[in-house]
C-alpha cells in the first residue's frame, strides 16, 4: 500500500503537469446553459411513485460531471478538488463509535439491488447493488467490473483506524475522493443506512469474512 | 533505493499474477455465457410478434377503419423495408425529429383515428402499447441485414443528436447516474451483463443494430422506447414519457454513433 | 383465443429439420403477480406434430417449460411434406397451425 | 395397491372425457402422466415413469450450457446413439422434477432440443428409453443472477 499521504503528493504531481500542458493547449470552459436542452428535459419526464420529476434537478457535484470535457482540464481538477472538500464535509463518523456490523447481513445488501426506483416504495429495503459492479466475495461469480474488485479486501489492507474511516467515507460518499467517481452517495442520500454501511464495512473488513479468507 | 525497487517489482509481478488468474476466471464465465447466447440464439421468440405485427399493419382497424398501409416511415407511404434502419429522422408533416414509435403514433393518429395520447399512456404491453410492439416488430424485421444511416442534415436532426449526447453525459437522481455511468466506457460489466460503450462507433452498433428485442428475462419483446424507459428506471430518474424529445435525442445520439454497422433487429436478450 | 405458432421445417439429407416456437404464457403456478397472489398454472401439456397425416413427434410438457416454448425435432421425410402441429393446454385450449416442408 | 389402481381409473375416467370432448386428438393421447409430472423428486418421477433407477451413459448426450444467464430460459438438448423411443428432462431442484417428456415414432431422430425453467443450480438429467431400458446423462448447469435486481 502506497501510504495516502504520497498518493496526495502524487495527485498534486499530476495536476501541475497537467497544468503545464493544459496552459498552453488546453483552453476550455465549462458548457454552457442551453435553454433548448432544460426545456426537452423538463417536457421529457413525468413522476412516477417515488420517482418524481424534481429528480431531473442537479446538485453541484452532478452538474459538474455531467460536462466530461470541462472535468478533463486544468480548471475541471481544481474544480473537482472543491466539490471533493464539499462532499467530504457531508460525512459524519458511525453515531455510534462503531464501524463494523454483522458481514453476513452486509453480504445480502451486496447482493440486493432495490431500491430508489419508480417501480420501489418509500418502504422497500434498499440494497448497496455493490456486485453490479464489484467483485466482492469470489464465490459470486456473477458480479459487475465497473468498480475494482473488493475480493480479500481486509486481508490486503488491514483494519486500522485510517482504513476504517477511509473506507467508511467511501461508502458514505465516495465523491469525497473522486469527485465524478461512478459511485452512488449511499450515505450522502440515505440509500443506506448507518446500520447497512455498517454491515457492509464488516463484509470488507471482518477477518471472518468470506471476503478475507 | 534498491530495496524499493525491489519492493516495487514484486508487487508488480504480485499484480501481474492476481490480474492474470482473475481474467483466465473472468475469460471462462464469458465464453460460458457466450455458448449459452449461442444455444438461445435460434428460434427468436420475436417471431411471434412479428407476425401479429403484419396483421396489424395490413389489417384495417382503429375508428377510421384504415390500415397502416399508407403509413410514411420516412421512405415514402408503405415504405417498410429498410425504414427502420433510418430512423430517427426529420419529418416535415409533424415538423418534427421521430424515432420509430413516435412515428408509427402519428401514422395511427392521422390514418387509423387512434389518438396518440391513448398510446402514450397505456402501460407497456397492453392494451395499444401492446399491438404497438408487434407493429415495431414487424417493422424492424424488415430492417434486418440494412446498413444504419441516420443523417443529421437537417438542423432539427442535427440539434437533436447534440441534445442527445448531452442528455447522455446528464448525471442526476439519487444515485448520481447518467447513460454515461455504464455506457461511457469499454470492457464494462453489470454483474455478468456487457455493457456496449455508447460513444464508440462498435457499442453503438452492438446496442442500436440489435433492438427491439425479445428479453427472456421477462418473456417479452421491447421497443427501444420500453429500453429506455427501463435505463432511466434503473438509472434512479423520473419516468420519461413514451416518445419523449428526450428519448428521440438519445436514440439518435446512439444510431448516428451506429451510422454503417449493420441492424440485427429484432435481437434477443437475456 | 391462442395466438398462432411460427413453425419452420427445412429438408437437408433426406431429414427435415422442424423448428416450432408458440405463444404461451407456460405459467408455472409459482409465479405472483404484484399484489402478491399466486398465479395459477396454466401451461401446454400436450403437443402432436405429424408429417403427411402420420405421426413424427409427441411431446409431454410440465410447468417448467419456458414462455412461448421452443422445439426442434427431425424427422425422415421430404421437401413438400405438409406438417401439421397441435397443442393443447392445461385449461382446454388449443392450436393447430400447419406448414409445408421447404 | 388397491388404491393406485382406483387412483389409475380416475385417471383414466377424466382422460377418456377429455378424449371425448374433443380437447385432445386421439394421436394425443398418450397419457400425460399426471404422477409424474407432479413428481417431487428424482425418485418419485423415476417411479412415476416406471424407469427404475436409470444408468449413466456415455450414448446419451445432454447438450447445455454450463452457465445459464438467466433461468427463465434454460437451452436443454437430447441426442442419442441408441434407438430411443422416449426422453425426458429432469431438473433435480425444481418445485416439478420432471420438465417433459418426449415420444419419439420411428423414422424420427432421437433428438429435441427445448427450453427450461430453472429456479436455482441444479443438475439436469437426460432420460432416454431404448429397447425398453432408461438410460441418462446428467450435468450441473449454474444460473446466475442477471440484471441490476432492481
Amino acid at each position: 500500500m502506497i501510504p495516502m499521504k504520497n498518493l496526495l503528493k502524487i495527485q498534486l504531481l499530476i495536476l501541475f503537469v497537467l497544468g503545464v500542458a493544459g496552459l498552453c493547449t488546453n483552453v476550455m470552459a465549462q458548457q454552457k446553459p442551453s435553454p433548448q436542452f432544460n426545456k426537452m428535459m423538463a417536457e421529457s419526464f413525468r413522476s412516477e411513485g417515488i420517482a418524481s420529476v424534481d429528480r431531473i434537478t442537479q446538485d453541484a457535484t452532478q452538474k459538474f460531471c455531467s460536462d466530461p470535457q470541462f472535468v478533463s482540464t486544468v480548471a475541471g481538477a481544481i474544480k473537482a478538488q472543491e466539490l471533493q472538500r464539499l462532499n467530504m464535509a457531508t460525512i459524519s463518523p458511525p453515531s455510534d463509535g462503531s464501524y463494523l456490523g454483522d458481514w453476513k447481513s452486509g453480504e445480502a445488501i451486496a447482493q440486493s439491488g432495490r431500491g430508489g426506483t419508480w417501480t420501489d416504495t418509500a418502504n422497500t429495503t434498499n440494497g448497496g447493488g455493490c456486485y453490479n459492479c464489484h467483485e466482492i466475495d469470489k464465490k459470486e461469480i456473477s458480479h459487475g467490473n465497473i468498480g475494482p474488485s473488493l475480493w480479500n479486501y481486509g486481508k490486503i489492507r488491514g483494519n486500522s483506524q485510517e482504513i476504517l474511516t477511509y473506507t467508511w467515507n467511501r461508502i458514505n460518499n465516495s465523491k469525497a475522493y473522486n469527485a465524478c467517481s461512478n459511485m452512488p452517495r449511499f450515505g450522502h442520500f440515505k440509500i443506506l443506512n448507518e446500520k447497512q454501511i455498517q454491515d457492509l464495512m464488516a463484509l470488507l473488513i471482518d477477518p471472518q469474512s468470506p471476503v478475507n479468507q | 533505493m534498491t530495496l524499493a525497487r525491489g519492493i516495487f517489482k514484486n508487487i508488480l509481478f504480485l499484480l501481474a499474477t492476481l490480474i492474470g488468474t482473475h481474467y483466465a476466471i473472468a475469460q471462462s464465465t464469458a465464453d460460458d455465457i457466450a455458448k449459452y447466447r449461442e444455444m438461445i440464439a435460434e428460434g427468436n421468440p420475436s417471431e411471434l410478434y412479428e407476425m401479429a405485427g403484419e396483421e396489424l399493419w395490413k389489417k384495417p382497424g382503429g375508428p377510421k377503419n384504415a390500415s397502416l398501409e399508407k403509413c410514411d416511415l420516412g421512405m415514402g407511404p408503405g415504405v417498410v423495408d429498410g425504414a427502420a434502419a433510418q430512423l430517427p429522422r426529420y419529418f416535415k408533416d409533424t415538423n418534427r425529429v421521430q424515432d420509430l414509435e413516435s412515428r408509427l403514433m402519428t401514422c395511427m393518429e392521422r390514418l387509423q383515428g387512434i389518438a396518440s395520447q391513448s398510446v402514450i399512456d397505456a402501460k407497456f404491453g397492453v392494451g395499444p402499447k401492446k399491438d404497438m410492439d408487434a407493429i415495431v416488430a414487424y417493422v424492424v424485421t424488415h430492417s434486418k441485414g440494412k446498413k444504419i444511416k441516420v443523417s443529421l442534415a437537417n438542423p432539427k436532426e442535427k440539434a437533436m443528436y447534440e441534445m442527445g449526447k448531452r442528455a447522455f453525459y446528464y448525471e442526476a437522481g439519487p444515485f448520481d447516474f447518467s447513460c454515461a455511468s455504464c455506457h461511457g466506457s469499454s470492457g464494462k460489466r453489470i454483474r455478468l451483463q456487457d455493457l456496449p460503450n455508447l460513444t464508440t462507433h462498435e457499442g453503438a452498433v452492438a446496442a442500436w443494430g440489435s433492438w427491439p428485442a425479445y428479453r427472456v428475462s421477462s418473456g417479452q419483446f421491447w421497443t427501444m422506447q420500453q429500453r429506455l424507459n427501463d435505463c432511466f428506471r434503473q438509472q434512479r430518474f423520473p419516468f420519461p414519457i413514451y416518445g419523449s424529445d428526450v428519448t428521440i435525442a438519445l436514440s439518435m445520439y446512439m444510431a448516428k454513433n451506429a451510422n454503417g454497422g449493420i441492424m440485427q433487429t429484432p435481437g434477443l436478450k437475456r | 383465443m391462442s395466438d398462432p405458432m411460427r413453425i419452420r421445417a427445412a429438408e437437408k439429407d433426406g431429414l427435415v429439420d422442424v423448428k416450432i416456437l408458440m405463444k404461451h404464457d407456460m405459467e408455472s403456478g409459482q409465479r405472483k403477480d404484484s399484489s402478491g397472489k399466486l398465479i395459477p398454472a396454466w401451461f401446454i401439456n400436450s403437443l402432436n406434430v405429424k408429417a403427411q397425416g402420420k405421426d413424427v413427434f409427441n411431446a409431454h410438457f410440465g410447468p417448467a417449460i419456458s414462455k412461448d416454448p421452443f422445439l426442434n425435432f427431425k424427422y425422415k421425410g421430404a421437401k413438400g411434406d405438409k406438417i401439421v402441429v397441435n397443442w393443447v393446454d392445461t385449461k382446454g385450449d388449443k392450436r393447430t397451425d400447419e406448414t409445408t416442408a421447404t | 395397491m388397491n388404491q393406485q389402481r382406483r387412483a389409475l381409473l380416475k385417471y383414466s375416467a377424466v382422460f377418456g372425457l377429455m378424449a371425448s370432448a374433443g380437447l385432445i386428438s386421439v394421436a394425443q393421447a398418450e397419457e400425460w402422466n399426471k404422477a409424474a409430472f407432479e413428481g417431487k423428486s428424482l425418485d418419485e418421477v423415476y417411479k412415476a415413469l416406471g424407469t427404475g433407477s436409470p444408468d449413466k451413459s456415455s450414448a446419451v448426450t445432454l447438450n447445455a450450457p454450463d452457465i445459464a444467464e438467466n433461468g427463465a430460459v434454460v437451452p436443454v438438448g437430447i441426442s442419442t446413439t441408441l434407438k430411443a423411443d422416449q426422453m425426458a428432462i429432469l431438473v433435480e431442484k425444481n418445485p416439478s422434477t420432471l420438465a417433459a417428456q418426449f415420444f419419439i415414432p420411428a423414422g424420427t431422430e432421437p433428438f429435441v432440443t427445448t427450453r427450461i425453467k430453472m429456479g436455482q443450480t441444479s443438475n439436469v438429467y437426460a432420460l432416454v428409453k431404448a429397447d425398453g431400458k432408461w438410460s441418462m446423462a446428467v450435468k450441473e448447469i449454474k444460473v446466475t443472477l442477471g440484471g441490476c435486481g432492481g
